[in-house]
């Protein structure tokens, strides 16, 4: 009983929040953290539940698939759910003062639309994470796009605009894919369900096509090299906790459906040459990105780019937790690896959005000179840099460890050093940042004192993308529970 | 008989298929974009008429509402938006001369490649869906062996509101977020002319507008047992406040913003707190108590009927209403 | 029903598709990518919908009919949001597409090769 | 009986395809206008005699919505719908 609660709040509670925050236009951080405790609440809740009874499944309506839809929540979906709410939590943290900091008309404008956009994302998420259903799940993809689209052109400037426009094409476009993949799908197999389509997709012509649409629109959404060339633009040009949300969540609910289907639903069309193309893709992006982010003259340009490399690692999953030997290794290291990158990326664009605040601009190579920047901000960012290196005993170690591990056990050997490689650039690129930006100069002063709360969330955030590692054995028994093979 | 039916079936759908692509590839690259837009419109007709003919007459009514009408609608008054800011604005950078925009753009060289790209995306497809099979019940047999369980006799409105409820829950959640996020972006034009000089379009609009709104109601009554429902009717509607922000009638309504938003999310609070009350009494999200499916359905499509005419209908508009304070 | 050739449709289907994904591509216009998307979306519509209609009875399937009346929506909702974005990025830039990126993409590299020749 | 009826609505399929040929060969805006009004008046049509032709349900609802619709649309051109404002539109090629 009490997961049923805890489905339908974790949904509907977000949701109704955003529908008051719209009616209520000035209540909306209120609103905001009634959702934040109301999900809270209901996480805590399905945890114990799955921890005590493993996977458990809500059948809405009381009409269970075929022709209902299922939710579902398993090790994994409660992770997500975890990382969401957190971020989240923080992101209300942080919001409801970096919108209300300048008092001018526009800024209110940009609060009043702030929290309804924000709370139909964090809805979105947690249907996403939840859906069990590969039609369903298209839903809430078009709820995650439009709120994330929204959210970018939030910040109102010309080139925030014109990369919300190529970032709604895409988006668009990309569900379509996926949409007529599931036309397909459902054509073939008479059924939406991820448990069902287990038991019935048989390998051939149809479901490979349905299953490359899918893919290929998943792909682009979650902004795989090479079709990444949207999400520098978008994230870079968002508000500060906007970007944070879109690297640290958005891209990773498509990313998340990809391991649905092809761990779950299609498995059996999930062969090692598959497999070995999405990594490559992966070991591509990781360069790639990484490359691109060293030459970045903007702070949040390089944030962003290095979230194109980052990404680049959970896809080494797929020929990675493929194998029988070793994959739950790999399985659970790439996820805790997702992890440590939403906090780790989070309390990077949170810190980007205090020194754009303090300074009024963040060109690297200006940052040192005019301005001095705060201890908090300056630890903020070398912990969650720590994390993002991939140096012990941060979370993103844990993560990389575990797929480093799994490489060399199953003797993928070229996966190590592609990590390597991407580690070093990850610490040349950090160190850019640190060494160049966040030098002391005597006598600057920042023009524009930066609010504590903004600096403690994006500090917590970073504690938490190192804490996280040290803790990381829960995690990994977590996702133990409904892990896809046994 | 039946093979003269046959035949003149298959000369017609024949006929439909390629009037249909004829109209999407010139729709969308005819070198006047005003011409290209009203062979969208007539493509929306016309695809219609197609599902219609595939035995989909719920689909067809919402086609012919909201995918050919309001979408129509939309796209020219934002061609007309476009154009006027275009003349008053800057003379301005070469891409923004419309009269140029088949040759504007890609290179002949991306062209051929992006054209070979969608013919090997046409025959994946093509090759795809010639290996159905010729027959298949799909959902068809369970839903309507459930049917009398779900409290209306129109199975799409029982997949809609019962068998496949929380789809459509998060549906009325993308209505309400599209509004959201237009009036975030941009501030409304003040809408409609004064229509006292044109006395024939008043008289129109006096006719039109209350058939409008009966013909909406009664759609949304007559989904329970036959094609229609919250959507169909609910773009009726957004058909009359259209016709009504047109002829500046609804400008005092527009000014009444706190009960513009409570109507916009009525359609998500109702059928949220629905499904929540359900899961209080049964004790199943959205499992309607047995026997008062039809009764159920009947408040949130109600509820949903309100927001989803006013969502379209101010979708029109293109932005928020007034100055807010 | 049984009399229809749904190959003729689902071939239709696909067609509407592929040709809604080359325009997005190669138009720049934004209202032309903006109808390029509604015909990928009908392109898939017609593709449920065919294969809805493969019912040997008298009704056909209804949960594609549902699915699709989502889309619908769905597809309504895109385009008012992206019409209301491309009237922002008109008045913000006097252009009507979003071409020459400031971040170097393929696309911005194609359409000044375009303005040249 | 019903052979007739689809008989017929292949013949306004027809007159459609014609009307836009019209529209395919350089037209002005008005020209084009006045074949969307046309193509609204003869789906309704084609959808009653579609849907007497095949016994489909909802034929006649949907027909309603036409007409509605295609008002709705005529108003909104005359209104809104001149994207140059003035009738003297040069033929374009």
């Amino acid at each position: 009983m009490t997961a049923s609660w805890s489905f339908a709040l974790l949904v509907l509670g977000p949701l109704m929040a955003a529908a008051l925050a719209f009616v209520f236009p000035r209540r909306g951080r209120g609103v905001a953290l009634a959702a934040a405790g109301i999900t809270a609440g209901a996480w805590v809740g399905l945890v114990r539940e799955v921890m005590a009874g493993g996977v458990q499944i809500q059948r809405v309506g009381g009409w269970s698939a075929p022709l209902g839809i299922d939710l579902r929540a398993d090790g994994l979906a409660v992770l997500m759910l975890m990382v969401t709410g957190l971020i989240s939590g923080a992101v209300t943290l942080y919001s409801g003062r970096y919108f209300r900091d300048a008092h001018d008309l526009e800024s209110a404008h940009r609060e009043r639309y702030f929290w309804p956009l924000f709370l139909f994302l964090w809805a979105a998420l947690n249907a996403l994470f939840l859906s069990a259903d590969i039609f369903n799940l298209y839903v809430t993809l078009e709820l995650l796009g439009f709120a994330a689209v929204a959210l970018v052109a939030l910040a109102g400037n010309r080139e925030a605009l014109k990369s919300a426009m190529r970032y709604l094409f895409v988006s668009l476009a990309a569900s379509l894919f996926y949409l007529l993949g599931v036309a397909l799908v459902y054509g073939q197999c008479a059924t939406v369900d991820l448990t069902l389509l287990a038991a019935k997709a048989q390998p051939g012509p149809t479901l490979w096509v349905a299953l490359a649409l899918m893919t290929g629109g998943l792909l682009a959404k979650a902004a795989l090299f090479p079709l990444h060339f949207w999400l520098p633009p978008a994230h870079a040009n968002a508000p500060a906790p906007v970007s944070a949300l879109l690297s640290a969540l958005v891209v990773k609910g498509a990313f998340y459906i990809l391991l649905r289907l092809w761990f779950e639903a299609f498995h059996s069309l999930n062969t090692p040459a598959v497999a070995q193309v999405f990594g490559g893709l992966g070991a591509a992006a990781i360069l790639w990105g990484s490359a691109n982010a060293l030459f970045q003259p903007r702070l949040k340009l390089l944030v962003a780019y290095s979230t194109v490399a980052q990404l680049g690692y959970l896809f080494l999953l797929f020929p990675l937790a493929a194998a029988r030997d070793g994959g739950f290794l790999a399985w659970s290291g790439g996820l805790i690896f997702l992890a440590a990158h939403a906090c780790a990326k989070t309390a990077m664009f949170l810190t980007a959005g205090n020194i754009l605040h303090a300074a009024g601009h963040d060109r690297i190579k200006d940052l040192g000179g005019i301005t001095h920047v705060p201890p908090i901000s300056t630890f903020a960012f070398g912990l969650a840099g720590l994390s993002l290196i991939g140096l012990p005993p941060s979370s993103g170690f844990a993560g990389k460890w575990l797929l480093l591990s799994a490489s060399l056990v199953q003797g993928q050997w070229w996966w190590v050093v592609v990590m390597l490689v991407g580690s070093l650039l990850a610490a040349a690129y950090v160190m850019r940042v640190l060494t160049r930006a966040f030098t002391r100069v005597p006598d600057a002063t920042a023009p524009h004192p930066i609010p504590p709360v903004m600096e403690w969330t994006a500090l917590a955030m970073a504690v938490l993308a190192v804490g996280f590692g040290l803790v990381a054995r829960w995690p990994a028994e977590l996702l133990r529970v409904g892990v896809p093979w046994p | 008989m039946d093979r003269e039916i046959a035949m003149m079936s298959h000369v017609f759908d024949w006929i439909l298929v390629l009037l249909v692509l004829a109209l999407a590839w010139r729709s969308l690259n005819d070198c006047d974009l005003f011409r290209g837009v009203i062979q969208f419109i007539a493509l929306g007709l016309l695809l219609a008429v197609a599902w219609l003919r595939l035995r989909a007459p719920d689909v067809a009514l919402a086609e012919a509402a909201v995918g050919s009408g309001l979408t129509g609608a939309l796209i020219l008054s934002a061609l007309v938006r476009m154009r006027q800011r275009e003349r008053r604005g800057v003379p301005a950078s070469a891409s923004s001369d419309t009269s140029r925009t088949l040759q504007s753009g890609t290179s002949n060289r991306s062209r051929v490649l992006i054209g070979a790209l969608s013919l090997a995306l046409l025959t994946a497809l093509g090759w795809a869906v010639f290996r159905f099979s010729a027959q298949s019940s799909g959902l068809a047999v369970e839903s309507l062996a459930k049917l009398p369980e779900s409290g209306v006799t129109n199975p799409v409105t029982a997949v809609l509101l019962n068998f496949r409820a929380y789809d459509t829950l998060l549906e009325i959640g993308v209505l309400l977020l599209a509004i959201v996020g237009v009036w975030a972006l941009r501030r409304g034009e003040r809408p409609g002319d004064d229509l006292r000089e044109r006395p024939l379009l008043m008289s129109l609009l006096r006719l039109l507008l209350p058939v409008l709104v009966l013909a909406a109601g009664y759609l949304l009554w007559i989904g329970a047992s036959a094609p229609g429902g919250a959507f169909q009717g609910g773009a009726l509607l957004a058909g009359a406040l259209v016709l009504g922000l047109l002829a500046g009638l609804a400008g005092r309504f527009l000014r009444r913003e706190r009960l513009l938003r409570t109507g916009l999310t009525l359609g998500v609070l109702v059928f949220a707190a629905a499904g929540l009350l359900a899961l209080w009494r049964t004790g199943g999200l959205l499992q309607y108590p047995a026997g008062q499916g039809g009764a159920w359905i009947l408040v949130i499509e109600a509820a949903a009927l309100i927001s989803i005419g006013l969502t379209l209908g101010l979708l029109y508009l293109g932005g928020r209403p007034e100055e807010e304070k | 029903m049984p009399d229809t050739d749904h190959r003729l449709y689902l071939v239709a289907g696909a067609a509407l598709f592929a040709i809604g994904f080359y325009s997005l591509v190669v138009q720049t216009h934004l209202l032309r990518r903006i109808m390029a998307l509604n015909v990928m979306g009908s392109g898939v519509f017609l593709v449920f919908l065919t294969l809805a209609d493969r019912t040997t009875g008298s009704v056909a399937d209804p949960v594609p009919h549902a699915m699709v009346l989502t889309g619908i929506v769905v597809a309504v909702c895109a385009t008012g949001l992206a019409l209301a974005l491309a009237d922002r990025v008109q008045a913000a830039t006097n252009k009507v597409d979003v071409d020459d990126g400031p971040d170097g993409s393929q696309d911005a590299t194609d359409a000044k090769e375009a303005r040249r020749g | 009986m019903n052979t007739l009826y689809l008989a017929a609505a292949v013949v306004l399929l027809l007159t459609m395809v014609l009307g836009l040929a019209r529209v395919f060969w350089q037209t002005s805006r008005a020209d084009s206008l006045l074949a969307a009004i046309l193509f609204g008046t003869t789906g309704v049509a084609l959808v009653l005699l579609l849907g007497a032709g095949l016994g489909l349900s909802g034929a006649v609802d949907m027909a309603l919505v036409f007409a509605l619709l295609a008002a709705v649309l005529g108003v909104a051109f005359v209104l809104r719908g001149w994207p140059d404002g003035d009738s003297k539109e040069k033929r374009e090629p």
